[in-house]
């Protein structure tokens, strides 16, 4: 027995968690705060308020103003207590997460050691749903190397962020509650990774937009913040993250759909043999990869379906790290890796183009837009988006899907840990975003500080850390990609400039968050003076900076696997194609020095602050730019005329319709029978002669009708 | 064409059949109008006789010329204010009545004359009034009234008779002052 | 020359004189009085026909007299019919005044 | 045919003579006793006898009968039978729901009363086995004269009076013009003997014979007054209305079902239908669409019941007209067999309705449509029988009202593609209907009455919607028997067709 | 024998219930529907007790009860209507539905306090009336059946419901019986058509093939197995409902009292499209395969006008009454896929004609959730108003629990047995007839969107102080919710069962289609 045989185990251990917490330690962890008065018990009108659920939050909230409601969430400031059972249910998740974290490393490490399984890959058939002559619809898993090195990176950031949550939410009312989604989260994610057919695939694929939705609601009865504020708000954003992405399902769906139709299966191992499409037209797989491409569009955040992410901050930042950074917004590179035989090789070029275009399009423009954030989510927000599109970028450009793959491996490590570690600042501040408000943070904090510094290094492409392998070797590609197709360097030119934004934006967060003029090391390390908010900070608990801590290891370490293309012969071995990574030092100098005048330019401006930031809008186009940048190009606002104004409108229209034009016509035509009724009454005179004129009369024409019929007057 | 005394007869008594008919229909005078209802049944009881229907001509003398007028012109006197004497005795819709009838008796007077017969090859077309023959079909018509032993009417007869009962019961129910 | 069909084209125009006034009278009596002037035409109708079927004597039942019978029938039941109808016509006479058949009109719609 | 008059033939006259001779005992003890509820008693129980009767002539039990007496003139077959059983049914539920009646507001004495009930009774089963013109005319206003004066028979109610005048002018009226159309008929014929008129009219004349056409159409006018099919149908409403309402109840299935029976008594037993059927078909479904459309269309806007009541008879009295199509257009025994069962099943659910309005009516003198309003409550068993029928009457599965009605529409549509847009309309008029049936039913179910007092039924009332109900049932539950039964009654009007 | 007393035992019940005291009536409703529920089970795990399980199909029904009741030949035709009970997999499936709602049903209005007694007998006899649809097998006996449910739905409506309930029932009752006239004509012509003597549903499966010829059409020609569908159908239609015939289901829905509403969109529904299934395309499947191009395009106008028309309601229940008939579109699709007869192999085909089936019996489910949980929240809160809710989340957790699970199934989240349905649907109907496909989907998108609206409005956001007294679901309402979760539940993770239970009938009726195409 080896390990990849227990891999449906993974999935099992958080869903054991789960139903633990939903079916046992969740009722008494309600029943447990009731009793102590943490919630309202049963109301004085003598309901039967006994069995608790999801109430969230503290009685008062809701009469709290939007400000405070908010400062509230950042992690439970002794609003309340965890209670014992609660405790108890969390604990049982991570135990469950530690032991799925196990299983998905030993079969990597199978997976590693074995090089026939890396190219057999590892199918566990689970279940039947239905069978249609030669249409399958089974439940079936399967571990090949790409779904190995995913499930070490669910499994293990999800775990961190278990573990970081026992801090976090401490004292939350709805601490059981969390656990339970974040526990169905890893269950869907842990599916979709598994799936060894596009229908598992898609059941994970929704799941996890379950989660997400439920996990960006999860303060789902806080006050609405006030208007003009860019505070997003829980319910509606969950609302507009699961609605947006089904948008973009709705395209993979019909993806799906064609190629089902098209090869009648549902299995990746047949879907990717490109013999399977030998009768099948080009142009329907390459429509078929680009619409299913439109799924990635929206569950990764891409333009310009990208506009639910940044709103999804509205969750726990715990929530944020593992699923709007690391996990679940990358399944969207994870899909057009999977697909990558079709894309590649199937499928025109067209769909890669577009995947590049999206990509690189999407880069760019998050990476501008974070530029003029100051809320310290938001700014990693519009950075995964960023970062997102760069992983598109790399599946486009590059040969194999290893290039982008790898840096959605990277990219998980180094962005969980800068949305822990900015929910640390976070919970430090007593629930504060707002960067503006904050500064000089590394004196009270050091660990999380030193920790969100290597993170930001790796992310921003800084050399020897994990970022600066996956994030060059993509900009490599692309350069790559240029010289052979006829000198369409755009994907370079733009993922270069963008390396350089994102080390300006990053570090811009990183100055006012944590240094500030007059920090130590140049403004790195700010202490009381460069603080501007009112809180007490201080350094987070153990379970919340440990995770800190273990994640900041692969964010400097992780790169190292891609030396000798170690992960990209992994993972390409199934094709036996020995990958060679792009030589190209001088490019590689290049990345490192946009990265460099990036973090010197941020230095200038927010670190010693030599360059006013006001530099930037003082002028009329600057001014008028920040503008569009501090409202994100008007998509937020557009999206909604077109909602409120097309959809809702056509909406109004089909239910006038109904009203007036068929319900006309049905309330119409009875109301003409009753009129027909009243007629037909109304020869009834009460006149005698009338009624034997009619007898006669009617005898009469009766017999002409006969008479007519018979002939008798043509005779 | 032969003109003999029955022909002329007929005419006679057709067109006082026709005319007092149409007295009756016409005259504003409803008193006027039942006793010229009792010279039209008079003239009807002519027609029977040329018809050779002695026994009918009796009775129609009898039960309409008698009884019914005389029943009729009880019934106008006992409702002698009923109707004012200003107003029209036509409703609003004589017009629709006199197309009515017109078109009707077109239709009749078409429908008699162009139609097939089971048994009348030559009695349609013979002359039906060589004169008055004799009686002679009273005595069938008794047997075939209520003979118990030969084909006979008897059935409704006795039916009949009913009839007539539950007539006076009607009546007499109707009639009678609370 | 009087054929059947003359005393046939007599009945058919006798019976709608009557159907004339009995459309078209208001006293309730006169419409009575048509209506027996109707039954009047159909009885010469009958008998005319009975006449014609004379000569057809033995051919079947009754001798073809059966038309006469059928008068001497109708004329029965018409003078019980008229009986009954002259007490209606009194009876709403005592109670509504009138025998204006437009009059009579409590019920209608 | 036998030639005298003996036994055998009093045997097959026996249940009309039987019904005559109760009604001049009822008459009489008036002379006799003061008391109601033996004259009452006496009709109900008498009338047992001619069942009977009935029965003894449907089972032979004195041996082989012939099957016409009195010169061809009375026809006992099984069609004959069938409509005096019929019309024994009607006799019963109409005496036994009169007594309340009879005593709260008669004009006349009861023996008066129940007597012409009796000889309009006697009249009706004579017209369904009569074999000859001159019996039908006679038997036909034996059954008429009677119904004039039940209208009349309301006391102290103008409107009863002016039902009365009215039905007597339009009735006289008709009788002229089926006279008229009987007078053509033997001028064509030379007889008035169904069976020597269908030996006529098949061996004889030929199709367009317009005295045999001009003939039928107004015997059909003539008796399509007595089944108020329209356009002939514009007494009923006002005369429903007026006249009291065990005589609405007597008109609407009593008086429909002699016009019915004398129908296709001269039509399929006298073989008129052999001849012109094409032209007659034309007739006849031009009459039935209409009297569907004007029955159920002019229904529902009526606010009293009783002249609601009468739309829906001349509704009713569409679909039946659309079997009677059926049966013209291929000269089949199939629409006839249709018919039957239909104006059976239209008969009992008839009576159940009206037994409703009485026990309404009866207490409280109301017979508006919102009078009935919470009747449901106020009266439960009653206004659940009610119901029933009501739905029945509107063909709402799984009553024989829906079976029946499914069968004439299947017969017609089994006819041809003339039929199907009968049919059609029809169907559609069935689903107008169920506008005002319904109505009643929501009335009695669901609006709140204004007073939740009881409404007292006496038992007689009670037990008429019993029979009615358990009649209702038992008929869906022995259709198929029942379908079997009236086809030998169907098939044996044919009889003179074969001779 | 189980059959008929699936069938009339609820009436019995019904009649007991009038009877009995009124304490006494839910207590009998009770017992009963939950003693018909356990028979209906029978019907499937009877079957499965007997090695390789036969689950039927039209042409060899099991518990298959055959008694004569009227046979009379008049003229040259038979009029022939059998008392004949019979159930293949899609009966079953629809009886054992019917069997746990009407249950449900009853649970759900234990607390009527409104003439109790009557409403219970309705209740059943609405039971048996749908009970005898799904389980007749005789064309005269099905429409029968078919129009008994009318008057006790007419009286529920009209009785217990809301402030329009007069409008609503009337419309109700006279769109069916208009719809009902059409189909009953078309019952006529297909039973004179096939000989005029039986009208047994074995016998019109055998000679559905056969039905062929044309019939003149205003001096043209139509097809005369077109006629029969179309004619079929539209009583079907308007009962399914389908657009543009769908107008009486938003008014009756939102008007019926709770259980009514659950009972009208959880089995009434599914008559309409039973009877799509196995009559219009069982009996008609010519007709059926000239009409799929334009039924598919119906279907996907049904989904998106439904789903578009829920998006701007204010009435909860109103919204999800349209929502039905967006979902209900989607049995549409499959069944306009399933006879789409083109170039697509016959197993997408039959994928599309067991996901419309297994839609029915989702939908019944999952909507039969959302009007509990709706009428939950009515029964507390006298309104229905979505925005004048907010935040009762707080006060209602465990309903906002359920409420939401309902929602997620309708929208077809994985799972949870919308979505087996809906994506056996899709992959099966995109093959034949892939534009209304996309719309059908496209309506996915916007289910979402109205159900997780109205529960951002009414469940989210801070808690409107004017409702601070509101109390969760007690246990006696929460009962029939989570009976249908794991029912929901059951059917999203593991449908083999259901589908091997529809499969030999849905093969059947395709093998018959297939006949066509070979021809």
């Amino acid at each position: 027995m080896s390990p990849v045989e227990f891999v449906p185990v993974i999935p099992l251990l958080p869903l054991v968690a789960m139903v633990i917490i939903l079916l046992v330690t969740r009722p008494l962890d309600v029943a447990a705060q009731r009793r102590a008065g943490l919630r309202p018990g049963p109301s004085p009108r003598g309901g039967h308020d006994d069995h608790g659920g999801a109430t969230g939050h503290d009685a008062h909230a809701a009469h709290e103003d939007a400000h405070d409601a908010h400062d509230a969430h950042g992690g439970g400031h002794g609003h309340g207590v965890t209670t014992t059972w609660g405790m108890i249910g969390s604990v049982i998740a991570v135990i469950a997460m530690v032991g799925a974290f196990a299983l998905a490393i030993a079969i990597l490490f199978q997976f590693l050691g074995s090089p026939s399984l890396q190219r057999t890959g590892y199918t566990a058939h689970l279940w039947d749903w239905f069978n249609f002559g030669p249409l399958h619809y089974v439940i079936d898993f399967r571990v090949d190397p790409l779904t190995a090195v995913m499930l070490v990176v669910v499994t293990g950031v999800s775990m961190l962020v278990h573990l970081y949550s026992i801090g976090y939410l401490a004292g939350d009312p709805g601490y059981s509650r969390f656990f339970l989604e974040l526990a169905l989260f890893t269950v869907s994610m842990l599916i979709l990774v598994l799936g060894a057919n596009v229908l598992v695939l898609y059941i994970g694929w929704e799941l996890v937009g379950l989660s997400s939705y439920l996990l960006i609601g999860f303060w789902f009865d806080v006050a609405p913040p006030p208007p003009g504020s860019d505070l997003p708000y829980p319910p509606s954003a969950a609302l507009k993250a699961f609605v947006t992405t089904r948008l973009g399902d709705f395209g993979m769906l019909i993806g799906i759909l064609i190629l089902f139709v098209t090869t009648g299966t549902f299995t990746f191992t047949t879907l990717n043999t490109p013999s399977t499409y030998q009768h099948v037209d080009q142009f329907t797989v390459t429509l078929a990869m680009i619409l299913i491409f439109c799924g990635a569009v929206g569950k990764s955040a891409q333009f310009p379906l990208h506009v639910w992410l940044p709103d999804a901050m509205a969750g726990p930042t715990p929530v944020s790290a593992l699923i709007h950074a690391a996990t679940m917004v990358a399944a969207g590179v994870y899909l057009v890796a999977r697909f990558f035989p079709l894309y590649a090789q199937v499928a025109g070029p067209q769909s890669l183009e577009v995947v590049g275009w999206v990509g690189a399009f999407t880069a760019l423009f998050a990476a501008v837009i974070a530029l003029a954030q100051n809320d310290i989510k938001k700014v990693l927000a519009y950075s995964t988006i960023s970062q997102l599109g760069y992983m598109f970028v790399g599946l486009a450009v590059a040969p194999t899907d290893a290039t982008g793959i790898f840096h959605l491996f990277t990219h998980a490590f180094f962005k969980a840990l800068l949305f822990l570690g900015s929910g640390s600042v976070i919970h430090a501040v007593a629930g504060n975003q707002d960067m503006r408000r904050m500064g000089g943070l590394a004196k009270y904090m050091p660990i999380t500080a030193i920790t969100f510094l290597a993170a930001t290094l790796s992310i921003s492409g800084f050399p020897l850390f994990a970022g600066f392998f996956s994030k060059d070797a993509i900009i490599g590609e692309a350069f790559t990609y240029g010289a052979d197709h006829g000198g369409n360097y755009w994907f370079y030119g733009l993922t270069l400039f963008t390396a350089g934004l994102t080390a300006f934006y990053m570090f811009r967060l990183f100055f006012m968050t944590f240094g500030g003029k007059g920090g130590a090391f140049g403004g790195f390390w700010g202490g009381e003076r460069q603080y501007r908010g009112d809180a007490h900070p201080h350094e987070s608990p153990w379970v919340m900076t440990l995770p800190l801590i273990l994640l900041a290891i692969p964010s400097v370490l992780a790169g190292y696997w891609s030396i000798n293309s170690g992960f990209a012969n992994f993972m390409t071995a199934s094709t036996n194609q020995p990958y060679n990574g792009p030589a190209l030092d001088t490019l590689t100098y290049a990345g490192v020095a946009v990265a460099l005048a990036g973090i010197g330019l941020a230095w200038l401006v927010y670190g010693a602050e030599i360059i006013p930031a006001r530099v930037f809008t003082s002028n009329p186009v600057g001014r008028a730019a920040h503008v569009v940048l501090v409202n994100k190009f008007y998509l937020d606002e557009l999206y909604g005329f077109l909602i409120k104004y097309i959809i809702l409108a056509l909406s109004q229209g089909a239910v006038l319709f109904d009203l007036y034009v068929i319900d006309g016509i049905v309330n119409g035509s009875a109301r003409s029978v009753q009129r027909l009724g009243d007629a037909t009454r109304r020869t009834e005179t009460g006149a005698l002669q009338n009624y034997a004129a009619a007898i006669f009369g009617g005898a009469l024409i009766i017999a002409l009708v006969v008479f007519i019929a018979t002939g008798a007057f043509v005779r | 064409m032969p003109l003999n005394i029955a022909t002329v007869a007929f005419y006679v008594i057709a067109v006082a059949l026709v005319g007092s008919s149409l007295a009756v229909v016409m005259l504003r005078n409803i008193v006027h109008a039942a006793l010229f209802l009792a010279v039209s049944f008079g003239a009807a009881a002519g027609v029977y006789v040329l018809l050779n229907a002695e026994f009918i001509a009796i009775v129609q003398i009898l039960i309409y010329a008698g009884a019914v007028t005389v029943l009729v012109l009880f019934a106008i006197m006992l409702t002698q204010n009923a109707m004012s004497r200003s107003s029209s005795p036509f409703s609003g819709q004589t017009w629709l009545a006199a197309i009515i009838a017109v078109a009707l008796a077109a239709g009749l007077i078409f429908t008699v004359g162009a139609s097939q017969m089971a048994l009348a090859e030559p009695g349609a077309s013979a002359n039906m009034v060589n004169g008055i023959n004799g009686g002679g079909s009273v005595t069938r018509i008794g047997q075939l009234l209520y003979s118990p032993f030969s084909y006979s009417y008897v059935l409704p007869f006795e039916i009949a008779s009913v009839v007539l009962l539950v007539a006076i019961i009607g009546a007499i129910v109707i009639g009678r002052e609370d | 020359m009087v054929t059947l069909n003359s005393f046939l084209v007599l009945g058919a125009l006798v019976f709608c004189i009557g159907l004339f006034g009995a459309l078209s009278k208001r006293n309730a009596v006169a419409i009575l009085m048509s209506i027996e002037i109707m039954l009047n035409a159909v009885n010469i109708t009958l008998v005319a026909y009975a006449s014609a079927f004379q000569s057809f004597a033995g051919a079947g039942h009754g001798e073809r007299l059966t038309g006469q019978i059928f008068a001497i029938f109708i004329i029965t039941v018409a003078a019980a019919e008229a009986a009954v109808a002259l007490a209606m016509i009194i009876a709403i006479y005592r109670r509504r005044s009138t025998i204006d058949v437009g009059q009579i009109n409590l019920m209608r719609w | 045919m036998t030639s005298t008059i003996g036994l055998p033939q009093i045997w097959l006259l026996s249940p009309e003579l039987s019904v005559v001779l109760l009604s001049f005992l009822v008459l009489g003890l008036d002379l006799v006793t003061r008391r109601k509820a033996v004259t009452w008693a006496t009709a109900f129980i008498g009338l047992i006898i001619p069942l009977a009767l009935t029965f003894s002539l449907a089972f032979n039990t004195f041996g082989s009968r012939p099957t016409t007496a009195f010169y061809g003139m009375l026809v006992v077959d099984t069609y004959a039978i069938f409509f005096k059983l019929l019309f024994l049914l009607i006799g019963f539920t109409v005496i036994l729901v009169s007594y309340q009646f009879v005593e709260k507001y008669l004009r006349a004495t009861p023996g008066e009363y129940y007597s012409i009930i009796l000889m309009s009774l006697a009249g009706m089963m004579l017209i369904g086995s009569s074999g000859e013109l001159i019996t039908i005319y006679i038997s036909f206003e034996l059954t008429s004269i009677p119904l004039y004066i039940l209208a009349g028979l309301s006391r102290s109610d103008t409107r009863s009076a002016e039902a009365a005048v009215k039905y007597v002018l339009l009735g006289a009226m008709s009788s002229a013009i089926l006279l008229y159309g009987m007078t053509l008929l033997y001028g064509a014929t030379g007889t008035t003997d169904l069976v020597e008129i269908a030996k006529a009219t098949t061996s004889v004349l030929h199709t367009g014979n317009l005295l045999l056409i001009v003939g039928e159409v107004f015997i059909f006018a003539g008796f399509g007054f007595k089944v108020s099919a329209v356009p002939f149908h514009m007494w009923a409403p006002d005369i429903y209305e007026g006249a009291p309402t065990p005589s609405t109840l007597f008109f609407s299935v009593g008086s429909k079902a002699a016009g019915f029976a004398a129908l296709l008594r001269i039509f399929v037993f006298g073989g008129l239908v052999a001849l012109n059927s094409s032209y007659l078909w034309v007739m006849v479904a031009v009459v039935a669409a209409l009297t569907m459309i004007v029955g159920n269309v002019g229904a529902l806007l009526q606010t009293n019941i009783k002249r609601m009541m009468a739309y829906s008879s001349i509704g009713q009295a569409g679909y039946l007209l659309v079997g009677f199509a059926s049966l013209i257009i291929h000269n089949t025994t199939a629409g006839d067999q249709a018919m039957l069962v239909f104006l059976f099943v239209y008969i009992v659910t008839n009576i159940g309705a009206f037994t409703g309005i009485i026990a309404l009516g009866d207490a409280t003198g109301r017979e508006n449509i919102r009078d009935f309003d919470g009747f449901g409550r106020r009266s439960p068993w009653i206004a659940a029988g009610m119901a029933v029928c009501f739905l029945a009457l509107a063909g709402i599965p799984p009553m024989a009202g829906f079976l029946s009605k499914l069968v004439i529409f299947w017969v017609a549509w089994g006819q041809g593609s003339g039929m199907t847009i009968l049919v059609i309309i029809g169907l559609l008029m069935s689903a107008v209907s169920i506008g005002y049936y319904a109505n009643v039913v929501w009335r009695m179910y669901v609006v709140e009455p204004e007073k939740r007092d009881y409404v007292q039924t006496p038992v007689s009332v009670g037990l008429t919607m019993a029979v009615a109900v358990a009649g209702v049932i038992a008929l869906t539950i022995v259709f198929g028997p029942l379908m079997a039964q009236v086809g030998i009654g169907a098939n044996s009007l044919f009889g003179a067709l074969v001779h | 024998m189980l059959l008929t007393a699936i069938v009339f035992l609820p009436l019995v019940a019904g009649i007991l219930a009038l009877l009995a005291p009124e304490r006494a009536a839910r207590w009998i409703a009770a017992v009963f529907t939950g003693a018909v529920f356990l028979l209906t089970l029978w019907l499937y795990f009877g079957l499965l007790g007997s090695g390789a399980p036969n689950f039927g199909t039209v042409m060899d029904p099991q518990w298959y009860i055959n008694l004569k009741w009227i046979d009379v030949s008049l003229g040259s035709f038979h009029f022939k209507v059998d008392y004949a009970l019979g159930a293949d997999g899609l009966s079953i499936t629809m009886l054992i539905l019917n069997g746990l709602l009407s249950l449900l049903a009853v649970i759900g209005s234990w607390k009527i306090s409104n003439r109790p007694k009557l409403y219970f007998a309705m209740l059943l006899v609405l039971e048996t009336g749908v009970m005898g649809v799904f389980a007749s097998f005789d064309l005269f006996l099905f429409i029968l059946f078919w129009e008994i449910e009318l008057v006790p739905m007419f009286l529920l409506i009209g009785i217990w419901g809301g402030q329009r309930r007069e409008y609503a029932a009337w419309k109700f009752l006279i769109y069916t019986l208009v719809g009902s006239a059409f189909t009953l004509a078309g019952i006529f012509l297909i039973y004179f058509e096939t000989g005029g003597n039986n009208a047994s549903f074995q016998h019109f499966a055998q000679t559905a093939p056969g039905l062929t010829g044309s019939l003149p059409f205003f001096g043209t020609t139509v097809s005369l197995a077109l006629v029969v569908f179309l004619l079929l159908f539209v009583g079907f239609a308007v009962k399914i409902p389908m657009w543009p015939v769908h107008t009486w289901l938003p008014d009756a829905h939102t008007e019926a009292p709770t259980a009514v509403s659950v009972l009208l969109a959880g089995v009434l529904l599914k008559m309409g499209a039973y009877g799509l299934i196995r009559i219009c395309l069982g009996f008609a499947p010519h007709g059926a395969v000239e009409f799929a191009p334009i039924l598919g395009v119906l279907a996907a106008i049904n989904v998106l006008w439904g789903a578009g028309a829920s998006m701007v309601q204010k009435d909860m229940k109103r919204m999800i009454a349209y929502s039905s008939v967006s979902h209900m579109g989607y049995v549409l699709l499959g069944v306009a896929a399933a006879a789409a007869v083109g170039a697509s192999d016959v197993a997408f085909r039959q994928a599309a004609l067991t996901g419309a089936a297994l839609q029915m019996f989702t939908h019944g489910t999952i909507t039969g959730m959302l009007f509990f949980s709706v009428g939950v929240l009515y029964d507390k809160a006298h309104t229905r108003e979505i925005d004048i809710f907010g935040g009762i989340g707080k006060r209602m957790p465990l309903l906002m629990l359920l409420y939401s699970i309902a929602c997620f199934a309708s929208l077809g989240l994985p799972g949870l047995s919308g979505f087996v349905s809906e994506y056996l649907v899709f992959t099966g109907s995109f093959a034949t007839l892939p534009i209304p496909t996309i719309c059908a989907a496209f309506g996915v998108v916007l289910t979402a969107g109205y159900l997780l609206w109205m529960l951002r409005r009414s469940f989210y956001g801070p808690l409107n102080m004017k409702w601070d007294w509101l109390t969760d679901a007690t246990w006696l309402e929460a009962t029939p919710l989570i009976a249908l979760t794991l029912v929901i539940l059951f059917v999203g993770i593991y449908p083999l069962p259901i589908v091997n239970l529809l499969t030999p009938s849905m093969q059947q009726m395709l093998h018959g289609m297939s006949a066509i195409v070979a021809h």
